[in-house]
């Protein structure tokens, strides 16, 4: 089972959580804006603690309130792509990439393939939308995860971008079997990533 | 310049760079504490840290006397353990520096700390940075702005002590004469005005050039971080 | 109407003793003259700025030389208003007596500290040096000899332990009975100690003069002896 | 507290307060010049505001005296124009207190101001807000935690102030007798030390209210900027 | 004639800008991630000056660099909905809906077309991602504006949320027959609002 998910926690008026499980592969999270999907994401990946309940992920306890689990978020190796992109703004799109990374090993190939190698010297603060979401995604992927927790990966991506993104997506996905969330909006993204698997809040 | 002027100088930089340098762990520390922390008393800490401002420099200095006096707590403590004394020189008069300087430094790194976006650092940890990490690589730089502003303002109080200083570890010349000590006594003499001047506009000098130092190295720091 | 009470300018050592002339001179049935005390160094700047202040009190003859020199006061009315003497004061536990000639204070201080007013700066330890000079104790001093901002600070430092002795006015060894007098400086070897009194032009009380008089007066003298001031 | 010592107590805070809230606006001009203006010389006015940090106390003291004189520059402008002079009272007291509080007051707001997005100006021009109203609405709100710390800073350096204020306007009792110069006199008397005691309790006790206060308003406002 | 353009700017080492005229109601823009759509949004709102050019908008010019003309952002009376949302976060959300506005006259009915309207007391920094781009949505609108620049307005909105949102421009467009600028990846969204006035950079 890749996730097995039961959790609720309150923010201001309204109880965000959901309780599902899904098997291997990806799935994705679909809902009305402002449902919880962000809020899930973020128990997940240890930067929200719930109210109550459990996170398993591949069989891997991540928090249960009853049995006193709660693993820290940089050991929880989950690759987060945030909804918005917060890339580091001192540091260059290399360093950026390079973060979570063991070594630089795979770095040229992501960049070539999500069009950032071009981009590698600049600072943050200088690259468009889509540019600075497909670093975003570079550094998820090159932190080397053990799963993956997206949130609109492809927002504010052409075509062709989007395209490319969604294969390196599916090429870690199925050569490298990770578990991943995926909240989208766009249906046809739903069906090719996620599958069957789909989750509605 | 004499001899005798480049002596004080040196001193005086040995000082008040010996005050920042020893002043800005500690200040950081207070200022993360201060703005991160949550904890009972933070107030009065807050309070204290300040202190030193608000109590004119001559009851410090007093204050700092009856403490390190061989007969005071510390004094006795320096004395019994380290057999030594920081009374007349030039380290009582870091001390006495450093103390003053204090609450500026926490206020300009504090405000820098509280400026740094939150979001990073907890991208950061999904990264696999652990906290420390995490402080190192992200919190520190983005906040260093304020740690050079800091830094210079430290230094720049440092260079400019004088209460504090004259009334803990006196006006000893080589020893604890600072810049502002020797203008001090220049200023006692009728006459001395020649003296003051030509100090005034040493002590001038030398904190500009902290100032521009400071201010180029912020700049580099800032166009990085900041939109055009 | 009432008399605008004058202002004035006295060295931070004639803090009581001015203080309680003024309390008499009020009790007379005066305005009480408002008292500002500092470094005579500063104050005499502040007359030669032309604040309006009405009397100065130095603390040595050299400022008030100063103010003289600028045409700042009027003309007949400087008179030296109290003496003083030097003394060496011993903190608790030292030796209660000390030589002051040659080196016998120099050799008792061994490790110690001598605290004493900036002998460079301020009078009180301008007359100490010259003092120590004469009597040909200051080289073997000088290296041990502490600066302080001025002699009460000076005092201070012996009062806590931080120097075992120090150089003085008499006033001050008054005000700390737990020190010891452990020798009185002859009159001889130093300029005599001298408190000048003068009313400045930029004055602007019709008081003034009155209370100028008042403190030179045999009853003026007398409270100033009250707290150790000697007649110049 | 006996009379004499709630007129020190409410003389030190006229001039704390007239002080910090006269600095205000000009800090808070210097601060922005500093933070957003490009021109030439921008490190030497830098440089001109910071001189009361490192320029000793007393020379600082000694310098207003001499432009605030009868006969000095400023001193002769305000005789002729208005017919006052503030040697030797409290408004000359609140002078020297400003000026040794601005170069901290320019600091924090300085980097308050460098902290403000401004992306978010330039949204608010897009929505019909000229340069003016986008300051009032935008960047000024925004830096207020700045301002709020930069007066507080402003206050207590105020409440301190000694060398400047005894050098320039003396020490007249009810006029210019702050608590610090209280606290001086007091300190030259032997067995004064109850007295110091007493008077520095004051003005800690001062210092931690305003502290508590500009605290407590800045936490206000900081909870709506900052993601918890 | 709505757009009338002809710019250019160099960021960095490209130099982005453009060239064309486009008829009443709405022209979309569309390109791929990094060509330059926001920066040319940027000119035409007057927040990025060009090297060279004119910038005409209903017959009004703008800005030209021979003219010497160069209208302020707060006069050129654009309704910007940025690529990121850019709310005042120390206003609450009626306060940044009101910040352009003349009065409250529209508030309730465009808050609530744009299901917003339960927000109006909230502080933006406790928004979702969809939430808050649609109360910068309601921002420009609210302000009247004589023209609108939208970048991706309707991205990381799920399909209800979107249909509301694109019900709510077209009216704009229809009712008040304002000049539209839309930059958006989705060709159903560029079909739709765009009609067949669609610029390719
Ligand atoms: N300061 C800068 N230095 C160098 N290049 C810059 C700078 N600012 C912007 N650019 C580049 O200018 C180009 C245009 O950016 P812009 O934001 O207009 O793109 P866009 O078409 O909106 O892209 P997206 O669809 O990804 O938002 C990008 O390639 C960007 O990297
Ligand atoms: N501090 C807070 N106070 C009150 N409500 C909050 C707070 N933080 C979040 N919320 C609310 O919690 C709900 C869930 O937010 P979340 O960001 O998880 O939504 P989402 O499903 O990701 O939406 P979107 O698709 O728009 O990004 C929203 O209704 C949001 O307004
Ligand atoms: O002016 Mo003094 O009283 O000698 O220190
Ligand atoms: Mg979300
Ligand atoms: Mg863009």
């Amino acid at each position: 089972m890749s996730f097995d998910i039961d959790v609720s926690h309150r923010r201001g008026g309204v109880v965000v959580g959901a309780a599902f499980q899904s098997g291997a592969g990806s799935t994705v999270l679909f809902g009305p804006s402002g449902v919880g999907k962000t809020s899930l994401l973020m128990m997940i990946a240890g930067l929200l603690r719930p109210d109550r309940g459990r996170i398993c992920v591949a069989g891997r306890p991540l928090f249960d309130a009853d049995r006193r689990i709660n693993i820290a978020p940089e050991h929880r190796r989950a690759g987060v792509v945030f909804q918005d992109p917060r890339l580091f703004p001192h540091l260059s799109v290399r360093r950026n990439l390079l973060y979570g990374a063991d070594g630089p090993t795979t770095l040229a190939e992501i960049a070539t393939r999500l069009d950032i190698a071009h981009l590698l010297d600049r600072w943050p603060r200088t690259l468009s939308g889509g540019e600075a979401r497909r670093v975003a995604i570079g550094r998820a992927l090159l932190r080397k995860p053990d799963f993956l927790l997206l949130d609109e990966p492809l927002s504010s991506l052409d075509r062709t971008r989007r395209e490319e993104a969604m294969q390196v997506i599916e090429r870690v996905r199925d050569d490298m079997r990770l578990p991943m969330l995926i909240v989208t909006h766009d249906p046809e993204e739903a069906e090719r990533l996620g599958g069957d698997q789909i989750i509605r809040l | 310049m004499t001899d005798e002027l480049q002596a004080i100088v040196r001193l005086s930089l040995l000082i008040g760079g010996v005050a920042t340098i020893g002043t800005l762990p500690i200040a950081f520390a207070l200022a993360w504490l201060l703005a991160r922390g949550r904890f009972p008393g933070k107030i009065l800490l807050d309070g204290i840290v300040h202190l030193p401002l608000v109590v004119p420099p001559v009851v410090t200095g007093w204050l700092l006397l009856l403490a390190f006096a061989p007969t005071g707590p510390l004094g006795n403590l320096l004395e019994r353990w380290f057999g030594v004394s920081i009374l007349f020189r030039w380290t009582g008069a870091a001390v006495a520096a450093a103390i003053m300087a204090l609450p500026l430094m926490v206020r300009a790194i504090r405000l820098s700390i509280e400026g740094v976006d939150q979001r990073l650092e907890q991208a950061a940890r999904t990264l696999g940075a652990g906290p420390w990490r995490t402080f190192a690589t992200i919190t520190l730089p983005l906040a260093l702005p304020g740690i050079l502003a800091a830094a210079m303002l430290g230094f720049a109080r440092s260079l400019g002590e004088f209460g504090a200083t004259i009334t803990f570890v006196s006006n000893v010349p080589g020893e604890t004469q600072t810049l502002p000590l020797a203008i001090y006594a220049a200023l006692q003499r009728p006459g001395g005005e020649a003296m003051v001047w030509k100090l005034a506009a040493i002590s001038i000098m030398l904190s500009l050039v902290a100032l521009i130092v400071s201010e180029l190295l912020g700049r580099r720091q800032g166009r990085r971080l900041h939109v055009l | 109407a009432a008399q605008r009470a004058p202002l004035v300018l006295a060295a931070a050592s004639m803090q009581e003793a001015l203080s309680a002339a003024a309390d008499e001179w009020a009790k007379q049935g005066h305005g009480r003259p408002v008292l500002s005390f500092a470094a005579s160094s500063a104050l005499a700047r502040q007359a030669a700025a032309g604040a309006p202040a009405d009397l100065f009190l130095s603390a040595d003859q050299e400022w008030m030389d100063d103010l003289e020199k600028r045409g700042l006061l009027v003309a007949g009315t400087r008179a030296d208003l109290v003496g003083n003497r030097l003394v060496v004061v011993a903190a608790p536990g030292q030796q209660a007596v000390v030589a002051l000639r040659g080196k016998a204070l120099g050799q008792r201080l061994a490790k110690g500290r001598l605290a004493m007013a900036d002998p460079d700066a301020v009078p009180a330890g301008r007359y100490g040096k010259a003092a120590l000079g004469r009597l040909g104790a200051w080289d073997t001093v000088a290296p041990r000899v502490i600066r302080a901002e001025n002699v009460r600070a000076a005092l201070a430092l012996v009062q806590r332990g931080a120097a075992p002795y120090g150089i003085v006015y008499g006033t001050d060894a008054r005000l700390a009975p737990e020190l010891r007098v452990a020798g009185v400086f002859p009159p001889k070897s130093h300029a005599p100690i001298v408190y000048p009194l003068a009313r400045l032009k930029s004055g602007r009380s019709g008081e003034a003069e009155q209370f100028r008089r008042f403190l030179l007066s045999d009853r003026g003298r007398q409270i100033m002896r009250r707290f150790g001031f000697t007649n110049p």
